[in-house]
């Protein structure tokens, strides 16, 4: 049973490792125009030779592309999601730890947040701010932190009921004291299991948010915006959606195995 | 009942905060309803014109007043786009979407509880592997991507359901379901991948627990037990995540009813917001953000039916 | 064979990660028709591994049974290994042939169904009973386990049910199809001294009137002296020892099987000694331990509790007001002195574990005084309150819950030092090895995590960190209840041991009677938030004079086959509810003084 | 509502679009029109308000097109002809215009059209609580007079040149009964070809035909439009025979239905034009060498091949490709980047010191395509150009309100009045003028062509300004783009259903074929 997760978990940080390396070292070794350069004669053509994962409605090499891709992706998922729990965590914590009127305050603020539509907010931040990268992390990042909130909020709330929790209360140790150093590492890996969660779906709200405009601009390349170009073209170039849709699906599937992973790493009992 | 009092209170209090974060954002976004009218037509003095015929010069604080004041005594306003009533093109769009929602709903909650469970029985094992790679396949590709999967197989290849379009349940029930059906495969597919990691790992929680151990020393077979016994257990906390991914689905449904052309409330938001109508825009987020506080509401009452522990205090 | 079970050389193995892992081996026992055999052991002596073998759940742990065999006498006369029975024949012997009763109460049974459900799925499946004629059944089954209003529980859920009365359907579950033989794991540990005397009185009601056999699987000796014809003394996956329950009290082989007995402490055996007793231990601590403690010095009084009360709102309601009141402190007045332990008992509810977190002011008493050293604890505002923290520690029941999985033990043990600001640098690094050589812990656990240690080791940190601030005062709270027997003697002696060195006064809350005869000076008895009798030890063990202390010494198993007290049905007063509406005022709590020191609540 | 195209003023009608569509096999086309049937029609915007004068979108007024009459219209050869009127009359001194209408025109609630119902149509476009997008076309109008029943008389303030032409527009000409204008925006009614049955927002728009129309009846009996914005969904409707016709075949799929012998296309040339556009207040735009070297980054053909598909024509000129006004002189410049560096140099503007925000709008994909490819060219020419992508109220409110922005391109309906054209979108005081382009020479040019009678000087006027804009690169002109309709073989008639403004589908005399 064990060894099973192992080595799921041996594919995961293999994946992932994989991934990171594609993000970081790609942009350094293939050519600087390589994802932007345009075959007029070979536009959306499928898997050849030449272009080992096809091409896009302007004769773009997905490969080169889905590789560039991969740093911009990356880039706006993890930033969106720390930008989540840097504002989520101080108000879930808070907000589960002391209970009371100043739960209540904080979760109807949280509440009020969750039944915000996101497209609203991403339009206002779109048409305010503008469309940049900068600017869709935020629309993001401000989307997910009433979810972290919760389930911040939950785990903190279950913490604070434990005994150790009452014994360093009973030993003189203040509120902040006791969320920093009791309450803080005991939810840390159900936070970090959760924004790992969280990354997946911040690659494809970037998707989302390039059909209103924001998200990475062309002719830049991210998975998100490839996927979103695919759109009016999945009939007769099912690859550009099949390529930029695979990264996700691996980074995805790397993220859940090294999550349980990383589950087991962070809880001393493994150390 | 007096659980259920103050569940509303503070679902009105929400409500109201939305009120006002609402109205404030969409007065915040530049642009109006009028140069969306107008378009490239448009000049100062016809766009000012215009602004006058539609209100849209009047104080801040009375067009909130205006709004909320409407909102209670039921007078929703007009539809600066469609120049319809707001309340007659709710009406008509919230069943439409409404049936979506709970067909999309049932369609996750069928794939997904069975194989959750099965995950769980067969916890850590190649069984888990796939149920959990197939739940996370639904979720590594957008919504639009199955939906226009679905139309291209199911109605291109296949023909077996209408590509795209709407009919009127008071028209044609099943007819209304046909063409409900496919935008409802979707997003149920979206939704799965959430609910069959929530059954999995409830039903391994209490597969672990003592009851589970006392039914099978009572020689009950393993189907029963799983089934019957863990089962009964799992459904309460998997609908109450069923209930919270209401406010996600109808995130999920401004794309997928813009896409298979099924207009409903997700698609009205979409219209609205692209034309900065106001009115229409207050509305249609005043009302989701009801109807998923409600639901979550109804949903808990529901907890209630289901588990007997739990006493409406 | 005449034996109804007859285990051959059984060996489970549990799969893990480095290979597969040996749960029991080499266990061989037999049960002979109506005879209770009892499988003793502490933690991990693979007790529970055995009898869940014998009904081959253990697959659904993980566990396969490797090699041995479970010959089993079935009720028609044929025999069947179970090792060996394919899943159909488990499922006609499961429930049928042999039933099992298990430790929790509280989850043993699905929340979710009705008790009649539950009752009458097992006979259905086994018996062919229609519904109806299975209603009938479970109905006769839960009079005879004599529940009372047995027509109304039949339509209850679980939850309705206190935890005895739910041991007591497990029990008719169990007994539905008059198994010949019922396997019972640990069915009593959960549940109060009362009710477990109860429990075991029935149970041996039960066996005598079915003829039926019983494995019965414990960690407690005296439930042993109560219930055995005959003893298997597990250890570490093996047998130790095997004999009559006589034999195995009286005339033990095996050296563990002696240090086992040695640490049990006996209800009775302090009769007529002046002052606390150190446990016994077998083997180097054993010359320490006998060590007497010495009559407690000047009397002086440390802490002062006047008319202590301390209610929780029950809130409901639309705007969430309190509509009623548990009365968890009800008027609790006592005196600790300087270097004395005062021993709290009471079973669960009664209300002994909220008056130690009032006095220590980590709930907030309702009203009350609670002098420290001439300080009242209770009119200090947020600032001083901290500070005076420094005076009074606490030791929590659950050595697993009440250190931070996520710290060094070092911190831990640092961290009320460092919030008073007591030492920093190397002083601090130096007094927490100077707390881990008190505490008898090597300086090398000081960089651990409290995962890396067993349960005895972590009450050990548990103290130390108690001890870092020279407190005068420590509230332990069920402080050994989760132990093994024969660390919770070691634990005992150092509590003892440290508090004859420092002068410490412990608050020592309890439900094990025998323990607290053993190191107490003071005993208060609790019953529904109130104390209904203090006084000396001597006086509440050998001379109890209110009502319910003398029911809960009656209920209380003795480690000795000689004294066996439950053969029959035993029914004591249940424990009322401590909830009233609000607005109830109740009686200020009134004492007669018996004799001196010794103060009984005047009814 | 993606790619809802606005009309840009009243004068958008447009000369005969040519129609450069395959027909279906000779014998089919030869057939005689039977009547019958519904045809559905995939339309690829949402319909919004149904009130003619209330609507400025082209998406309504395709619609509405079926169910109004206008008093004048257009031909193929964008003449001015009768439409409910019989015959118009302007006055010498260009005052007053007199009407005489039809008799026994109905309307589709059964009453006969008369003076009165004109009279009122007009007065409720002219009035500004209508909030009708065309009222200024009425601005000169002093007086409607109905000396008799057919007789219509209208007085003007001041001389309006343009005003026939006007009228003979979607919104501003088109008859209504009396009082009917509080119903309009719900139950739109006139006096058209296919009577108003039902809309369900956002989904279908029911007509069916009005037995009484002045040209006598169409032959559908029905028509239903269908709204599916989305290409791929509207596509596979018309593939799996659900719909009888769609608009609008994306750009990149026409070849694809082209090859389809089980689909006929239909192409009209031109919809609209498309240019790029400089911000004129932005330092480095008001000189015209930058300006000029940026026009020489473009290759237009291969842009219009790559942005469009091929499914358009390359122009240097914005006038009608048949107008007099049409300067065929102008040939757009090759693209020459080593010439266009040297130019920006020149300015001042060396490799690498340039960086523009180009804002292009979602609205319009293949404008988000035109911008990825520009990148790719002034990136050789030394020029960062960054894309920023706004949805259409963005732009609208950033580029065209509040001229917030460095480079964008926008397209606009061909117009066949020049004047309205040039003075609009070119003088300084134009009201179209979102890049404030400031010339001295066109101001002066587009005044004089407004006092000129004479039409060959006129043209030659508009041939000049022409010229002056490609001279001084006020914008890039790029191209025309291509109008389409997909449609089964069955679908006949379909040469006759785009309308001279090219936007405009009547189904009058469209049938369906057994």
């Amino acid at each position: 049973m064990k060894r099973f997760k192992t080595t799921k978990g041996l594919i995961g940080i293999v994946l992932l490792t994989l991934i990171a390396l594609i993000a970081i070292v790609g942009p350094m070794v293939i050519p600087p125009d390589a994802a932007t350069k345009m075959d007029m004669l070979a536009r959306r053509s499928p898997p050849t030779w030449t272009h080992l994962l096809g091409t896009d409605q302007l004769g773009r090499d997905m490969l080169y592309r889905v590789i560039l891709g991969a740093r911009t992706s990356l880039e706006i998922a993890v930033s969106a999601v720390v930008m989540s729990v840097v504002l989520g965590l101080p108000l879930g914590l808070v907000s589960g730890y002391f209970g009371g009127w100043v739960d209540n305050v904080l979760m109807r603020l949280v509440d009020t947040l969750l039944a915000f539509p996101a497209l609203l907010l991403a339009l206002s931040i779109s048409a305010v701010l503008g469309p940049n990268v900068q600017n869709t992390i935020i629309a993001i990042g401000v989307a997910f932190t009433p979810y972290l909130a919760r389930i911040i909020r939950g785990e903190a709330l279950k913490v604070a009921q434990m005994p150790y929790v009452e014994a360093a209360r009973a030993s003189g140790t203040t509120d902040g004291m006791i969320m920093m150093r009791h309450v803080l590492p005991n939810i840390m890996p159900a936070v970090i299991v959760q924004a790992t969660i969280s990354l997946a779906f911040a690659i494809l709200a970037e998707a989302g948010l390039s059909f209103l405009g924001l998200g990475t601009q062309p002719p830049a390349a991210s998975w998100g915006l490839m996927i979103q170009a695919s759109r009016d073209q999945l009939d007769v170039a099912p690859w550009t959606a099949l390529v930029p849709g695979a990264a996700v699906a691996l980074t995805v599937l790397g993220l859940n195995m090294f999550g349980d992973v990383l589950r087991d790493i962070l809880d001393p009992k493994s150390k | 009942m007096t659980y259920v009092l103050n569940r509303l209170l503070s679902v009105i209090l929400t409500l109201f905060l939305i009120t006002l974060v609402t109205f404030a954002v969409t007065n915040i976004l530049p642009g109006d309803v009028a140069m969306m009218i107008m378009g490239t037509q448009s000049n100062p003095e016809a766009l000012e014109g215009l602004r006058q015929s539609l209100g849209l010069n009047d104080p801040l604080i009375m067009q909130y007043g205006n709004w909320v004041g409407g909102l209670l005594t039921g007078d929703w306003g007009t539809s600066l786009i469609f120049k319809k009533p707001i309340a007659e093109l709710l009406a008509q769009k919230a069943v439409a979407s409404a049936i979506i929602v709970v067909m999309s709903m049932t369609i996750a909650l069928t794939l997904a509880v069975p194989l959750g469970v099965w995950a769980a029985v067969h916890r850590d094992r190649w069984q888990d592997t796939v149920s959990s790679s197939t739940s996370l396949l639904g979720v590594s590709l957008p919504d639009f991507f199955w939906g226009i999967v679905m139309i291209l197989v199911f109605a291109r290849w296949l023909g077996w359901f209408p590509s795209s379009g709407i009919v009127e349940p008071s028209e044609d029930f099943l007819g209304s379901l046909r063409y409900a059906f496919l935008p409802s495969l979707a997003l149920g597919l979206g939704l799965m991948a959430h609910l069959t990691r929530m059954t999995r790992s409830t039903m391994t929680g209490i597969l672990g627990q003592e009851f589970i151990r006392v039914a099978r020393a009572k020689g009950l077979t393993e189907r029963t037990v799983v089934w019957r016994y863990a089962l009964a257990n799992a459904i309460g906390p998997v609908i109450t995540i069923a209930g919270l991914q209401i406010g996600y689905l109808f995130g999920s449904i401004i794309v997928m009813e813009s896409l298979f052309g099924y207009t409903g409330m997700g698609w009205l938001t979409y219209q609205a917001l692209l034309n900065r109508d106001l009115p229409l825009i207050q509305a249609t987020v005043f009302v989701i953000a009801a109807v998923v506080m409600i639901t979550n509401l109804l949903v808990d009452l529901l907890y209630v039916l289901i588990d007997p522990r739990v006493k409406l205090g | 064979m005449k034996d109804i079970v007859s285990v051959d050389h059984l060996r489970v193995e549990f799969a893990t990660d480095s290979g597969p892992v040996v749960g029991v081996e080499d266990v061989s026992f037999t049960i002979a028709p109506g005879e209770t055999v009892c499988v003793v052991g502490e933690s991990g002596s693979g007790k529970s591994v055995t009898s869940l073998s014998l009904m081959r759940l253990v697959e659904f742990g993980g566990g396969t049974i490797a090699a041995g065999a479970l010959r089993f006498r079935r009720t028609d006369g044929t025999e069947l290994d179970v090792a060996a029975a394919s899943p159909a024949v488990m499922g006609e012997v499961r429930g049928n042939e042999i039933g099992m009763i298990f430790q929790e109460p509280m989850t043993a049974l699905n929340p979710v169904f009705t008790i009649e459900r539950q009752l009458t799925d097992g006979l259905m499946l086994h018996k062919n009973l229609s519904q109806a004629q299975a209603s009938a059944r479970a109905l006769e089954l839960l009079r005879s386990v004599r529940i009372p209003e047995p027509e109304r529980r039949l339509k209850q859920y679980p939850h309705e049910l206190s935890g005895g009365m739910r041991q007591r359907v497990v029990i008719a579950m169990a007994m539905a199809c008059e198994p010949k033989l019922l396997i019972a794991d640990e069915p009593t540990t959960a549940l109060d001294v009362t009710i477990q005397a109860e429990i075991l009185a029935l149970i041996n009601r039960l066996k005598r009137e079915n003829g039926m056999a019983v494995l019965f699987i414990t960690h407690d000796m005296a439930v042993v002296a109560q219930m055995a014809d005959r003893v298997v003394v597990m250890y570490r996956g093996k047998i130790v020892e095997t004999g009559t329950v006589e034999h195995i009290f009286t005339a033990p082989k095996e050296d563990y099987t002696k240090a086992l007995l040695a640490a049990v402490p006996k209800l009775g055996e302090m009769k007529g000694k002046p002052a606390p007793e150190r446990m016994r231990l077998i083997g180097d601590e054993a010359a320490r331990a006998a060590r007497i403690v010495p009559v407690a010095r000047k009397k002086e009084v440390l802490l002062d509790v006047r008319h202590l009360t301390t209610r929780f709102p029950v809130k409901g309601g639309i705007l969430r007001r309190t509509t009623a009141q548990v009365h968890a402190v009800e008027d609790v007045s006592f005196t600790l002195n300087v270097g004395e332990t005062l021993a709290l008992v009471g079973e669960s509810g009664c209300g002994k574990s909220s008056c130690g977190r009032s006095i220590l002011r980590l709930v907030q008493p309702t009203s009350g005084e609670v002098w420290i050293g001439g300080r009242d604890i209770g009119a200090l505002n947020h600032h001083d309150l901290r500070r005076a923290r420094a005076d009074m520690q606490m030791v929590f029941q659950d050595p697993f819950a009440s250190l931070n999985p996520y710290r060094r033990l070092k911190d831990q043990v640092a961290e009320p030092i460092v919030n008073f600001g007591l030492a920093s640098g190397a002083a601090l690094k130096e007094r927490v090895e100077e707390l881990f050589d008190r505490v008898h812990l090597p300086r090398a656990f000081m960089n651990r995590f409290p995962h890396e240690l067993s349960g005895g080791q972590r009450q050990r940190v548990a103290i130390a960190r108690a001890l870092a601030v020279n407190p005068k005062l420590i509230v332990a709270d069920e402080a050994v209840s989760a132990l093994d027997v024969s660390v919770q003697a070691q634990v005992l002696n150092l509590m003892m041991e440290l508090q004859e060195d420092l002068g410490l006064s412990y608050l020592f809350i309890s439900h094990d009677m025998a323990v607290v005869e053993r190191i107490a000076h003071q005993v208060g008895v609790m019953y529904l938030g109130r104390i209904v009798e203090i006084g000396p030890r001597a006086a509440i063990f050998e001379s109890p004079a209110h009502s319910y202390t003398r029911q809960l010494l009656s209920a209380v198993p003795i480690a000795d086959p000689s004294k066996r007290r439950f053969a029959d049905d035993l029914a004591f007063k249940p424990i009322k509810s401590p909830i009233f509406p609000l607005g109830h005022q109740p009686a200020p709590s009134v004492y007669t003084e018996v004799a001196p020191g010794h103060f009984v609540l005047k009814d | 509502m993606k790619r809802r195209e606005f009309l840009l003023n009243s004068t958008a009608v447009m000369g005969g679009s040519i129609l450069m569509g395959t027909f279906a096999g000779p014998a089919l086309a030869q057939e005689t029109p039977v009547s019958g049937g519904t045809l559905i029609w995939g339309h690829s915007e949402t319909t919004q308000n149904l009130d003619m004068h209330q609507t400025g979108t082209a998406s309504s007024g395709r619609v509405l097109q079926n169910i109004h009459s206008s008093i004048v219209t257009v031909d193929k050869d964008l003449n001015v002809i009768p439409g409910l009127a019989e015959s118009f009359e302007v006055a010498p001194d260009g005052l007053t215009y007199t009407f005489k209408l039809r008799p026994n025109v109905k309307f589709h609630n059964g009453a006969t059209m008369t003076s009165a119902d004109v009279k009122y149509s007009f007065e409720r476009c002219k009035d500004p609580a209508t909030g009708a997008v065309n009222f200024e076309v009425f601005n000169n109008v002093a007086a409607i007079e109905t000396p008799d029943d057919l007789t219509v008389v209208i007085k003007m303030s001041a001389v309006n040149a343009p005003f026939l032409s006007r009228l003979a527009e979607n919104g501003a000409g088109v008859v209504m009964p009396v009082d009917s204008g509080p119903t309009q925006g719900t139950n739109p009614m006139g006096a058209g070809p296919f009577k108003f049955v039902s809309y369900e927002v956002g989904t279908v728009v029911k007509m069916a035909r009005f037995d009484d129309y002045w040209e006598g009846p169409a032959y559908l009996d029905a028509v239903e439009a269908r709204e599916i914005t989305e290409p791929t969904t509207r596509l596979t409707g018309l593939r799996t025979g659900e719909l009888h016709m769609i608009n609008d075949i994306p750009l990149d799929r026409v070849g694809e239905l082209e090859a389809d012998a089980t689909l006929q296309v239909k192409k009209w040339f031109p919809l609209n034009f498309d240019f790029i556009n400089m911000n004129h207040t932005y330092e480095p735009f008001q000189n015209s060498k930058v300006r000029i070297a940026f026009d020489m980054i473009i290759d237009k053909e291969a842009l219009m091949q790559g942005a469009l598909w091929g499914q358009g024509a390359t122009t240097a000129s914005p006038s009608f490709p048949t107008s007099a006004s049409y300067n065929k002189d102008l040939v757009q410049r090759k693209q020459d980047i080593e010439g266009a560096k040297a130019l920006l140099a020149e300015a001042g503007y060396p490799e690498g010191s340039l960086n523009i925000v180009f804002k292009a709008t979602t609205n319009y994909p293949y404008h988000i395509e035109t911008a990825q490819i520009l990148v790719e060219w002034f990136k050789m020419a030394g020029v960062n150009l960054t894309i920023e992508q706004l949805t259409w109220a963005d732009w609208l409110s950033q580029c065209w309100v509040d001229k917030d922005y460095q480079m964008t391109m926008m397209n606009f309906f061909t117009l066949w009045e020049p004047d309205f054209l040039y003075y609009s979108v070119w003088n300084s005081e134009g009201a179209f003028n979102y890049r404030a382009v400031k010339d001295p020479k066109i101001d002066e040019l587009t005044k004089q062509a407004r006092i000129t009678v004479d039409d060959v000087a006129r043209a030659d006027i508009y041939k000049q300004v022409q010229q002056q804009i490609f001279d001084e690169a006020h914008d890039v002109l790029l191209w025309f783009r291509n109008g389409t309709i997909g449609a089964q073989t069955k679908v006949m008639g379909l040469d006759t259903v785009v309308h001279p403004n090219g936007s405009n589908l009547n189904f009058h005399k469209v049938w369906l074929s057994a």
